[in-house]
C-alpha cells in the first residue's frame, strides 16, 4: 500500500479516494479468494497425519493472524486520532474494529472445530487460545463502549481512549497468558502438534496459506474503506462539502 | 463427489469452518455496502428538505 | 477582558450558536436571552470550558482560555442547572469542601455568615439532602460570597427561590459588577437586573 | 480587591501547597461520604465474603478440590468486588453535578482523579485485603501461601482501583453502565489476577513467587504513573 | 365531560382489559429502553462470559479440576450477572421521577412490578439460559451435564430475578445500593445455587436430578407468587 | 369534592404542618405559598399519597383516598420536581407510555397535537436526554392536554418555561378549572392565576 495517508488525512478528499479504490481491493480480494480456496481443496495435498481435517488451517491460520493485525492497526489509528486529534484516524479506528472481532471470532470457531477432530475436545485453557479469547473480549469492549453513546464525537473521542489504553495491555496480557500457561504443565494435551506441522508442510500449502491471508487482508481494506466512508457522512453531515456532495447525487 | 463433501470424515467440521467464515464476511460485506446506501438517502432527504425550505 | 470570536456550537445535528462574536470588560454584566432549547446552557458551559465548541476561539485577558486551564478555573465561577452539592453532607460541609478546592481561605465564621445571609440558620446541621428545593439552591449560592472569582456565569439562578431570597440575589449580583466583577445569566423570570455595563444577547429564533 | 487578580503570578511554593491541600480535601470528602453509610465499607467485604463462601455451596464439599482453587476463587472474588464498589466511584459525583465541578477546580484534574482513586481504595480495597486470611484459612492454605495472599492482594488491589478508574470514567452517565464496567474493565484486570494467583499457588507448592510479585510490583508503577492521567482525559470527555 | 367521573364504577372485562394493556406497556416500554441501547443486553451476558473465563485463569488450566467445578462456577456466574443487571431494575426509573408516576397509575402496583421483572428476565435471564451449554462445554461437561445446565438455569434464573426484585426495592436510593443489594439478596439465591449447581453435578455424574428439578420448580412458584407483593410494598416505602 | 381535615406532616424533627383543614369543590384553583422550606411540597406529595401522613384524613367524594388507592389515582396528576419522564425515550413516546398506562386512550393525532401545542414540533424524534431543560419541561406539561384527570396537583410547574410557555400553561390550567377541574398549585413566579373559585393557603412562616 504506498497510498500517502497523511496527504489524504482530511475527511473531504479521503472519502472519493476511499469510494474509487474499495472496489479494486474488494475486486482483487474476490480473485485471491477463489484462487486460494481452489488451491486449499483441489491442489493441497492430504497430510499424512491430519487426513482432510488439517484443510481448516487455511481459514483458520489467516483469521487469527488478522485478528492480531487488526487490533494493533486500531489502536495505532486510535493514538495518531488522540495525539494529532486527526478526525479521519479515529473514524478509521471505528471502521476496523468489527471486522477484527469477526476475524477474532472465526478464528475462534475454526479452532475449536478443529480441535474436536485432533485433540477430541472443543476447547483447551491454552496460552494461545485463552489469549485469543481476551483479545474478543477487548474487541466486543470497545464496540460496546462506541455503541453505548449516542453522540458520534464523543463515542469516537471515548473508545479512541479505551483503545489507546488496550495497547499498552495488550502485551502485558499477551505475555502474562504465556506464563500462566507454562507455569502450570497440567493441561492433558497441548499444541506441539502445531510445531510437528510446520515441518510437514509442503510448499503449496504455504503458498496457499499465504494467498488465503493476503486474501483476507485486502477483503479486511475494502471493508473498512466502506465502512469509514459511512462513518465519514455520519459525522460530518454538517459541513458543507458533504451537503453539495448530497445535492449533486440524484 | 461425496467422498469430497466427506473430507475423510471430518466433513462437519471443514465445513462448518469455511461455511461459518463465509456467511461472516459475506453477511458483514452485505451490510456495509447496505449501511452506506441507506446512509446515502436519508442524508441526502434530509440536504433536499431543509434546502427546500431555505 | 472576556473575548468570544466566531464561537460556533454544534449539538447533535443541530447548530445552535454560529459565528458568535462579543466582548465584555470589568464591571458588566452579560443576560442572555432566548426561548427554550434556544443554547443558552450550552454557550454557557462551552465559555466555562465544559463543552468543547466546534469552532472559535474564547479568551480570557487576551489568551485561550482552553490553554490557561487551571488559571482561568481560578477566575471562574459558575452554578448551572445542577447545584453541585453533594447531598450527604450539610450545607456548611459543602462550602468548605468548595474552598479548599478553590484554593481560597475562608474561615468557619465566614461560611456561617455567608448560610445566615442565605436563611439558612436553621437547616445548618442538616444534609442537604432533606432540603426543600429553594433551600438547595440557597446553599449553592452562598458559594457566590466566598468565593473570590471575577467571572461569575449563572444558569437561571432564580429558579426555585422564593421572593425574599430573588431580591437578596440580586443585591449580590449588583454588589459584584459594581465591585468590578463580571456576571453573565441567563433566566425567564422578569427581574430588574439593570446595573453597571448591561448587554443584551439574544440567541436563535428557535 | 475581592478576588486573587490573575496578573500576579502564585508562587510555586504555594500553589504546591494549595495542591496538597485540595488533594487531601479530595481523600477526607469521599472518606466522610463514605463513612456517613457505614455500610458501604462494610458491603463491600461482605460481597466478597459471599462469593468466596458460595463456591463451596456450588462444587461441593472435598477439602482437596476446595485447596487447589482457593487462591483463584479468592482472588477472582476479590476483582469482582472491586469492580463492583467501582461503579460508584465517579458516577455519584456526575449525577449530582459535583463532578462537573470538580472540573472547575483550578487544581490538575489528574491529581483530583488521583486522589479520588486512593480513597476508594482505602474503603473497598484495604478491608478485602484484612479479611482475606481468613477466607483462605477457610479453603485449608498454609501459612506461607496465606502471608503470600494478602501481599499479592496488597500489590494488586491498588491496580485493579486505579485499572478500574478507567473504565468507571469512560462509562459515566451511560445507561447500564455497571455491567458495561466491567466489561471493559475485566479483561484488562487479567494480568494481574494471573501474577497473583499465580503467587499464592506457587508459594502454596514450596516454590518461590519472587518473580510474580516484582512483576506486579512493575504493573502498580506502571498504573500508578498513566491510570490517574487517562481518568482525567476520560472524565473530560463524559461530561461534555 | 372530559374525564372518567370516580361514580361510573368501571366494568371488571374492562379493567382487566386495561389490566393487560398496562402489563403489556410496562413490558414493552422497559424491552424497548434496554433495544435502545442495544449493549445493554448484550453487556449481561458478555459478563456471565468474562466471569466464567477468569476461573480457570486464577485456577490453572488443569482439565479435570476445571470440569469437576464447572457447575459450580458456571452457576456462580450466572448468579453474579443476574444479581449486577438487578441494580438498574428501578433505580433508572427512581432517578428521574417515572417510579413516583408509577405508583401514581390506576392500576395495582403489583401487576407493573411483575411486568417490569419478567422485561428484566427476558433481557438478562434468557441470553444466559442461552449462552451457558457453550461455556459448559469451554469447561468439558458432558452432553447430559449440559442439558441439565439448561434447565435448571431455566428455572432458576426466574427465581433469581425475582428475588432480586425485592432486594432492589428495598435499597433503592441508598447510596451504594449496588453492593447492598448483593449483600441483601445473595443469601437468599443460596438454595437456587444448591439445587441448580447440585442437580448438574448429579447428572454428570449418572444420577438422576428429578428431586432437584421438583424443587426449583417449587421455589419458582412460590417466587412468583409473593415476589411481585413484596417488592411492590418495598418500593412504596422506598419512594417516600 | 376533595376534603382535608387536621392534616400533620412532619419531616425528619420538624412539624411542617400542623392541623391543617380545607377542602375543595368543581371548578376551583388553590394556590399554595409560603417560603422556600415551608413545606409546600410536602403537602402537594401528601395530598397525591407519596407521603404518609403523620395524623388526619384526606378524602375524595366522602372517602378516604388511601382506601380509594387505584380509583384516586384516576383522578389525578401529579407533577413534582421531577418530571418523570424517561430520558432515552422520545417525548412521543413517553406521552404513550402515560396513556397506555393510565388506561385512557389517545390516538397518535392527539400526542402529535399536544406536542405541538406545547412548541416540540422540531423536537419530536429526539430522545428528552438531549432537550433543554425548558423543552423537557414542555413534554411533561404535554400530558395536561391528554389525561382525563380531575385533579392536577402542580408543584412549580412554571419553572424552566419561557414567556410565550408560561402564557400557554396559564391558559390550559384556566380552562381545565373552566371545565369544571380543580387544580392546586404552588409557584414563586409572579403569575396571573384569577380563575374560577380562588382559594390562598399560606404555609408556616419559614
Ligand atoms: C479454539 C481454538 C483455537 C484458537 C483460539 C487458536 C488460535 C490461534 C492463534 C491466535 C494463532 C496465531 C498464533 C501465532 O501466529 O502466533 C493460531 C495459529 C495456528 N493454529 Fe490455532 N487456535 C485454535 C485451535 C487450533 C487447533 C485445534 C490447531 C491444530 C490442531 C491449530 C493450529 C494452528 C496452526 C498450525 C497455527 C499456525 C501456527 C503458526 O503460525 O505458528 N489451532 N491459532
Ligand atoms: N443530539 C442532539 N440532536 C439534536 N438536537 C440536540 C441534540 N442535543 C441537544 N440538542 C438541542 O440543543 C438544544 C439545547 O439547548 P440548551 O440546553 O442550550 O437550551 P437553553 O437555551 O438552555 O434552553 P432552556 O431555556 O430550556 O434551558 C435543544 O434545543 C436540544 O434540542
Ligand atoms: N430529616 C429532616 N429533618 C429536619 N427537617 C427536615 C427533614 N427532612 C425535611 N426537612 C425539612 O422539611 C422541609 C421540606 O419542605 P418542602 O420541600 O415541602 O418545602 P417547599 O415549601 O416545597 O419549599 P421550596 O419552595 O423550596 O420548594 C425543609 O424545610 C426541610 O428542611
Ligand atoms: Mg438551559
Ligand atoms: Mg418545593
Amino acid at each position: 500500500m504506498s497510498i500517502n495517508w497523511f496527504k489524504y488525512s482530511a475527511p473531504s478528499s479521503f472519502y472519493p479516494l476511499a469510494g474509487k479504490v474499495a472496489p479494486w481491493f474488494a475486486f482483487t480480494a474476490a480473485i485471491l479468494f477463489v484462487v486460494g480456496l481452489y488451491l486449499s481443496f483441489f491442489v493441497a495435498p492430504t497430510d499424512y497425519k491430519q487426513g482432510e481435517g488439517y484443510r481448516i488451517m487455511f481459514i483458520h491460520v489467516p483469521a487469527a493472524w488478522m485478528s492480531m493485525f487488526i487490533y494493533i492497526i486500531m489502536a495505532c489509528w486510535a493514538a495518531a486520532g488522540m495525539i494529532w486529534r486527526t478526525r479521519l484516524s479515529s473514524m478509521m479506528a471505528s471502521a476496523l474494529a468489527p471486522t477484527g472481532a469477526i476475524f477474532t471470532f472465526i478464528a475462534l470457531w475454526t479452532g475449536a472445530l478443529w480441535g474436536k477432530p485432533m485433540w477430541g475436545t472443543w476447547w483447551v485453557w491454552d496460552a494461545r487460545l485463552t489469549s485469543e479469547l481476551i483479545l474478543l473480549f477487548l474487541y466486543i469492549g470497545f464496540m460496546a463502549l462506541e455503541s453505548a453513546i449516542d453522540d458520534p464525537r464523543r463515542a469516537a473521542r471515548a473508545s479512541g481512549l479505551l483503545a489507546l489504553v488496550g495497547v499498552i495491555n495488550v502485551p502485558i496480557i499477551y505475555y502474562s497468558v504465556q506464563w500462566w500457561n507454562t507455569l502450570h504443565q497440567g493441561a492433558s494435551i497441548k499444541m506441539s502438534e502445531s510445531g510437528g506441522m510446520e515441518t510437514s508442510m509442503t510448499e503449496i500449502m504455504l503458498w496457499t496459506l499465504l494467498i488465503m491471508t493476503f486474501a483476507c487482508w485486502f477483503y479486511t481494506i475494502a471493508i473498512a474503506l466502506t465502512r469509514v466512508r459511512s462513518i465519514i457522512l455520519e459525522r460530518e453531515s454538517n459541513n458543507v462539502w458533504v451537503k453539495e456532495m448530497l445535492q449533486g447525487e440524484r | 463427489m461425496a467422498e469430497f463433501f466427506a473430507m475423510g470424515g471430518h466433513g462437519f467440521y471443514v465445513w462448518g469452518s469455511f461455511g461459518v467464515a463465509a456467511v461472516f464476511m459475506i453477511i458483514e460485506a452485505v451490510l456495509v455496502v447496505r449501511q452506506k446506501r441507506t446512509l446515502v438517502q436519508r442524508l441526502g432527504r434530509m440536504v433536499r428538505m431543509n434546502s427546500e425550505v431555505e | 477582558m472576556l473575548n468570544i470570536a466566531n464561537l460556533e456550537c454544534v449539538r447533535g445535528d443541530r447548530q445552535l450558536i454560529a459565528d458568535l462574536s462579543f466582548s465584555m470588560g470589568e464591571g458588566s454584566l452579560l443576560h442572555v436571552h432566548g426561548a427554550n432549547g434556544s443554547g443558552k446552557t450550552t454557550l454557557l458551559r462551552a465559555i466555562a470550558g465544559l463543552v468543547l465548541p466546534e469552532a472559535g476561539e474564547i479568551q480570557w485577558n487576551g489568551k485561550s482560555t482552553r490553554k490557561l486551564s487551571e488559571d482561568f478555573n481560578r477566575e471562574l465561577l459558575y452554578l448551572g442547572h445542577h447545584y453541585g452539592l453533594k447531598f450527604e453532607l450539610t450545607g456548611y460541609e459543602n462550602l468548605r469542601v468548595f474552598a479548599k478546592l478553590g484554593g481560597f481561605d475562608v474561615s468557619e465564621r465566614q461560611v456561617e455568615v455567608a448560610l445566615k445571609t442565605m436563611g439558612l440558620e436553621r437547616c445548618v446541621e442538616l444534609p442537604v439532602k432533606v432540603l426543600s428545593q429553594g433551600q438547595k439552591k440557597r446553599v449553592a449560592l452562598a458559594r457566590l460570597m466566598l468565593q473570590p472569582s471575577k467571572l461569575w456565569i449563572l444558569d437561571e439562578p432564580f429558579v426555585a427561590l422564593d421572593v425574599a431570597a430573588v431580591s437578596q440575589l440580586l443585591d449580590m449580583i449588583k454588589q459584584h459588577v459594581a465591585d468590578k466583577g463580571m456576571v453573565i445569566l441567563t433566566t425567564h423570570q422578569e427581574v430588574d437586573v439593570e446595573v453597571g455595563e448591561l448587554q443584551h444577547l439574544h440567541l436563535g429564533s428557535h | 480587591m475581592k478576588w486573587v487578580s490573575s496578573n500576579i503570578s502564585i508562587s510555586v511554593a504555594i500553589k504546591v501547597g494549595f495542591m496538597f491541600a485540595a488533594l487531601k480535601c479530595v481523600i477526607s470528602r469521599d472518606l466522610t461520604l463514605a463513612m456517613r453509610h457505614r455500610s458501604d465499607v462494610l458491603t463491600t467485604v461482605f460481597f466478597f465474603i459471599i462469593v468466596v463462601s458460595l463456591f463451596p455451596l456450588g462444587v461441593g464439599p472435598e477439602a482437596e478440590l476446595l485447596r487447589s482453587m482457593a487462591a483463584g476463587v479468592v482472588w477472582v472474588a476479590a476483582l469482582l468486588a472491586s469492580m463492583l464498589a467501582l461503579t460508584r466511584l465517579f458516577s455519584d459525583d456526575y449525577n449530582d453535578g459535583t463532578l462537573e465541578q470538580l472540573l472547575l477546580v483550578p487544581q490538575p484534574l489528574a491529581l483530583l482523579v488521583f486522589g479520588k482513586i486512593l480513597a476508594h481504595w482505602l474503603i473497598s480495597g484495604v478491608p478485602l485485603v484484612l479479611m482475606s486470611p481468613l477466607l483462605g484459612l477457610q479453603f485449608g492454605l498454609g501459612s506461607d501461601a496465606l502471608i503470600m495472599l494478602v501481599l499479592t492482594l496488597l500489590l494488586g488491589t491498588p491496580v485493579l482501583s486505579l485499572i478500574g478508574a478507567i473504565g468507571a470514567a469512560l462509562t459515566l452517565g451511560l445507561r447500564g453502565g455497571g455491567v458495561l464496567v466491567s466489561l471493559l474493565v475485566l479483561p484488562l484486570y487479567i494480568p494481574v489476577l494471573i501474577f497473583g494467583a499465580g503467587a499464592v499457588e506457587a508459594s502454596a507448592s514450596g516454590m518461590g513467587a519472587q518473580g510474580h510479585l516484582s512483576l506486579m510490583g512493575a504493573i502498580l508503577i506502571l498504573a500508578l504513573l498513566l491510570a490517574p492521567l487517562a481518568s482525567a482525559a476520560a472524565l473530560r470527555i463524559s461530561v461534555e
